[in-house]
């Protein structure tokens, strides 16, 4: 179990994802003299900038064109380079899914994508912006593997996971600061999760962004005397069935929190290993199936249920369920 | 196409109205882009008091024009537009990028008079596409579509699809205007995917071209007549409107960095007293100034 | 409950799902005025060719560019019409994904999608030819309805249904002749489920084509003694909650079978209802994650492991598991 | 570039065999596209026995010549000419669209000495613009990526943003080829959707342009010597390849309904004999006459 640096109050010393993602660029680039990062016109947004800076011979601009960005990644790795195509998560999964489908994914090409500004936080560019379908899409397209890190240590681990491994990797990098869970020693391993905080009435079961959610919601929970654990599951394909099936078993219901729609995405990942090895009642946490529009970060988090607050009235419910059934 | 005194200093008069609502509200809303909403204020202001046939108090009357703003982040001088207009009450501008109010990229559904929603580039000269062809099926032949596309914008296959269609269909009812102000969003265009010879393109994807000073309110006048009144044979027109990217206010002026980026209220502030002198206008600042509420920040992000 | 059609044996006056959709086009071309059918470069494969023959001027040929043929459609459906633009399913959720998001689902226009050519039978054009991705796609844009029809009569009604409604719809169809289950009379609702078989011991949700392979491993599970409730959930999104709670908390324990990928579609739609409702073990048939070969049709449902065998032994793992749990 | 009588007779007999091998494998998988196969014939012979460099038995050679299939559903016509240059033995393509075979469309993993997947249309040429940026970062002067699309296929925005983006990064080490055969999968190119004046599209885009006649052997090869060793001048080539959909057996001749069919083995039978008089060889039928399996069919699916 790791320990849990997140205090009482969210905030402390919070690391922009970008900025861990532009630094991580940079020190993959210099392990990897093969490895080239290219941009849609957003470095500056997304911080691949710091890699353009770092080594400019290996950045290459395509421009406003991201169907391009993608096939033209396709090229570079069946030469032998390993890509990162960089740019808005909206404008990789959705505009350029061909692409990356198969140009990329069904010859196992080992193209690395990040995905910029997943989720509710963009800016208030509204709902064109918002990319919350990223995890149920990516999640259909077989040899892909799909990551989303929790805070900064977690982005720099999973995208030197990415790079250690031969293939197509997508992972998420939220348009936020987040408060680091995990130290500078922190290891990521594909298909492994990790036990934050031990609990016995509830999991909750987190993803990127949203794990550091949970923990405030197991705070909460503490608070009212139900004992919350807490999963991060930042390998979300492939997913830790061992360590999903073995909390569950335990507590007997679970809530999952993800920085994304509740249709097909994280929650289902885990439900489809319940379903198989442990089916327990399990609520899930992120955007409803709706449009997200342009507000403040913190009024969207209320405005779509997706608070601290919310993911304990969820695990409350679960636990009600769990009473329910055993009766 | 002569214009009167009083119609070309109602058109001036527009224009500046549009940056000024523009800085105005990606102030207040704190975000948008600035660049691209400067650079079209001239020719929304031609197209919206001048060329096209829209009814305010009749939004959806059938036979109006029609106008798809492809490049979507360019809503706040759109919105402003519309307002000047009189689609709504100005100061519902100030709704921009607030939850519920108008959206950061266009939302239909939340402001009256927007023809299309966006945001991802590239997608508008389809709709609009789609739109002069519904126009041929209901034998309108007065109607005409409009779409505003970035120059950046061009990049995007999806806009040769939709002009190598709207030749094929002999389109005449179809004017894309290109705001063509040399800037994208991180650099110059000829840096990061040049697009020239850009009016080439389009002829040889079968449209006809007019190129244009966009910051020329007679000459713009002009082109859209000639447009819509003069040219129709058969072909789609494109409007290659040569503008300065943020044109208005000198540090905003051919400056990616402005492309998207809030000022604080000190310096839109400043901004607007520049663009007043700019503008032979009496100095007039930032209306909101002190009066904007402190808005939350989460974890840090901007 | 309906009756159910399929005798022992397969094929019986099968009716190919194309030409139930060319039909289907052409009466909706009689009823609805405003209706205009869109192809890009594949209407004799999808059958569209019969609307354009009756139709010849409410037909729109946008050549083989597929993000132009929804943009289209948008703006069509801005001035008041109502267009099927027809594709084959991986150029409509692969190719135009961000044109289906953002012109169409987000301003909720009047646009229904036929997806031609999903799952496995696709005459062996390969991989990128078979759609496995499009449930899981499709069901996670907000606004959009979902629905895969079982047979003919299934997909006219499932048609008729989408039209009847406003905004964006997609819905599958199959390559493939398949034999009744419904007769002419045969309604859709959104929402709705249809039982088709009642049983005792495992719940058999079936979707789209698979629906009459469920009927078949239901036959057999008969054989073996085992009680198998089969039921037909045409209507994915929005999905029979009801019907798929009380079926499952009758049987205690589910199979799900999809002609797409296991991951994030039918079967993650059926289990997110559970999760809340009644958690039941529950196994998927579908493509296990992986890229799909050319090959014969049948050939490929084996290779796939998605025959009726492989339903009726799912259908005992599942059991199984709930003998387990209740011990 | 002058040929001799004997390369001249060997390539004839390749393109031959290009078209002979498509149509058994077609046949013989029961699934395909005869059409765009038959038109590349001569082109893929004179790329393969002439034009490029490959070592078939280092089929990862590093400084070998790259090729990508954008049409991907030509891929009959690849499988014979890679067979043919000795990549592997010609029985092997009758595994064509057998389960676990050489696919319906490209798969690298299947088949020896493909350099890309595909079956999308319009990705192909950003594929190949990768390539070609690769051999610029590994200081790779003489090799040449080679990318061929389809007339069609050019509909597709794809094509055009790596169009642009080849210009833009001056790749003169990437040689497009148009198999400009003038028919698409249901109809006519300029019924379905125009795409002239094709040649000036490109020039606009900023390619040098070459038209020739696809089937003239010896046009083909000089081509395809200048593209390669004369004109480099900091421009990407496209050369506009005019074909015939079909070329060679009468029926399937610039006809639509042969873009995509397998005929039965009697029909095969049938064209094969054609094609071998219409080519001056000694009549030769369809090689698995009575030897094919019946393929399973399944719900009456074809
Ligand atoms: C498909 C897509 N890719 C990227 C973006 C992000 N983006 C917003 S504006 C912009 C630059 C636009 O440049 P240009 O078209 O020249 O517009 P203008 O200069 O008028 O602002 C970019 C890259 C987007 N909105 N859509
Ligand atoms: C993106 C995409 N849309 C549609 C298809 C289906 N399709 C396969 S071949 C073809 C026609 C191709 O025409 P053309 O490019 O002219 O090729 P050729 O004539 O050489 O066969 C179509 C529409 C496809 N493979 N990919
Ligand atoms: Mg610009
Ligand atoms: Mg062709």
């Amino acid at each position: 179990m790791v320990e849990n640096r997140v205090s009482g109050e969210f905030g402390n010393n919070p690391v922009e994802m970008r900025d861990a993602f532009g630094a991580t660029l940079v020190e993959l680039g210099r392990q990897y003299p093969k490895m080239i990062t290219l941009d849609a016109d957003l470095h500056t947004s997304s911080k691949a900038t710091m890699f353009k800076k770092a080594y400019p011979d290996r950045f290459v601009q395509v421009g406003i064109a991201e169907q391009n960005l993608f096939g033209i990644s396709a090229g570079l790795a069946l030469s032998g380079f390993m890509p990162f195509p960089s740019t808005f998560a909206v404008f990789a999964t959705r505009r350029a899914l061909d692409q990356i489908a198969i140009s990329i994914c069904f010859p196992n090409l080992n193209v690395k994508i990040p995905g910029s500004y997943v989720g509710l936080p963009t800016s208030r560019a509204g709902a064109s912006h918002n990319c919350i379908e990223d995890i149920a899409v990516m999640r259909a397209l077989p040899n892909m593997r799909v990551a989303d890190p929790a805070d900064g240590a977690d982005l720099r681990a999973i995208m030197r996971a990415a790079a250690a491994v031969e293939g197509p990797v997508y992972f998420r990098i939220a348009r936020m600061a987040m408060p680091p869970i995990f130290g500078a020693d922190h290891k990521f391993e594909w298909g492994k999760g990790v036990l934050l905080r031990e609990g016995r009435d509830v999991t909750l079961f987190g993803t990127g962004i949203m794990t550091t959610f949970c923990l405030r919601a197991a705070d909460l929970l503490a608070g009212e005397g139900i004992s919350a654990e807490v999963i991060h599951l930042g390998s979300i394909k492939p997913i830790d069935r061992e360590l999903i099936a073995e909390s569950a078993a335990r507590t007997g219901c679970a809530v999952t929190a993800e920085n994304a729609t509740i249709n097909g995405g994280f929650g289902a990942a885990v439900l489809e290993v319940l379903g198989e090895e442990c089916p327990v009642p399990l609520q899930r946490i992120g955007v409803r199936d709706r449009w997200v529009d342009s507000g403040g970060i913190k009024e969207l988090f209320t405005h779509h249920g997706m608070q601290p607050e919310d993911i304990a009235a969820a695990a409350k419910v679960a636990m009600c369920d769990k009473r329910r059934r055993s009766q | 196409m002569h214009l009167s005194p009083e119609k070309l200093c109602e058109l001036d008069e527009i224009a500046y109205q549009i940056r000024r609502l523009s800085l105005e509200m990606i102030t207040f809303g704190k975000w948008g882009h600035i660049g691209g909403a400067f650079s079209m204020a001239e020719f929304l202001s031609v197209l919206y008091f001048q060329a096209m046939s829209v009814k305010p108090d009749a939004p959806q009357w059938e036979d109006r024009d029609r106008l798809v703003l492809s490049k979507a982040h360019g809503s706040p001088a759109l919105y402003a537009v519309l307002a000047l207009r009189g689609f709504y009450p100005i100061e519902q501008v100030y709704s921009y990028c607030e939850l519920g109010g108008f959206e950061g990229h266009t939302d239909m559904a939340r402001t009256p008079g927007l023809e299309s929603s966006g945001g991802p580039l590239g997608m508008g000269l389809s709709v609009a596409v789609g739109m002069a062809l519904a126009m041929r099926f209901n034998e309108n032949a007065r109607g005409r579509v409009f779409c505003i596309l970035g120059d950046g914008e061009s990049n995007e296959g999806n806009v040769w699809e939709a002009a190598m269609s709207a030749a094929h269909y002999h389109l005449d009812n179809l004017i894309a205007v290109i705001d063509y102000n040399k800037v994208m969003a991180k650099g110059f265009v000829w840096e990061e995917m040049a697009i020239e010879p850009f009016a080439d393109k389009w002829r040889a994807f079968g449209w006809d071209v007019i190129e244009v000073d966009g910051h020329d309110i007679e000459a713009l006048a002009d082109t859209f007549h000639r447009a819509r009144w003069v040219m129709p044979r058969g072909k789609p027109i494109v409007v290659i409107a040569h503008t300065v990217k943020g044109k208005g206010v000198e540090m905003a002026e051919f400056n990616y960095k402005w492309h998207t980026h809030a000022p604080d209220a000190q310096t839109a502030d400043a901004m607007l007293r520049e663009l007043a002198r700019n503008c032979q206008r009496p100095e007039q600042g930032y209306s909101k100034l002190g009066a904007e509420e402190v808005k939350e920040e989460f974890y840090g992000g901007e």
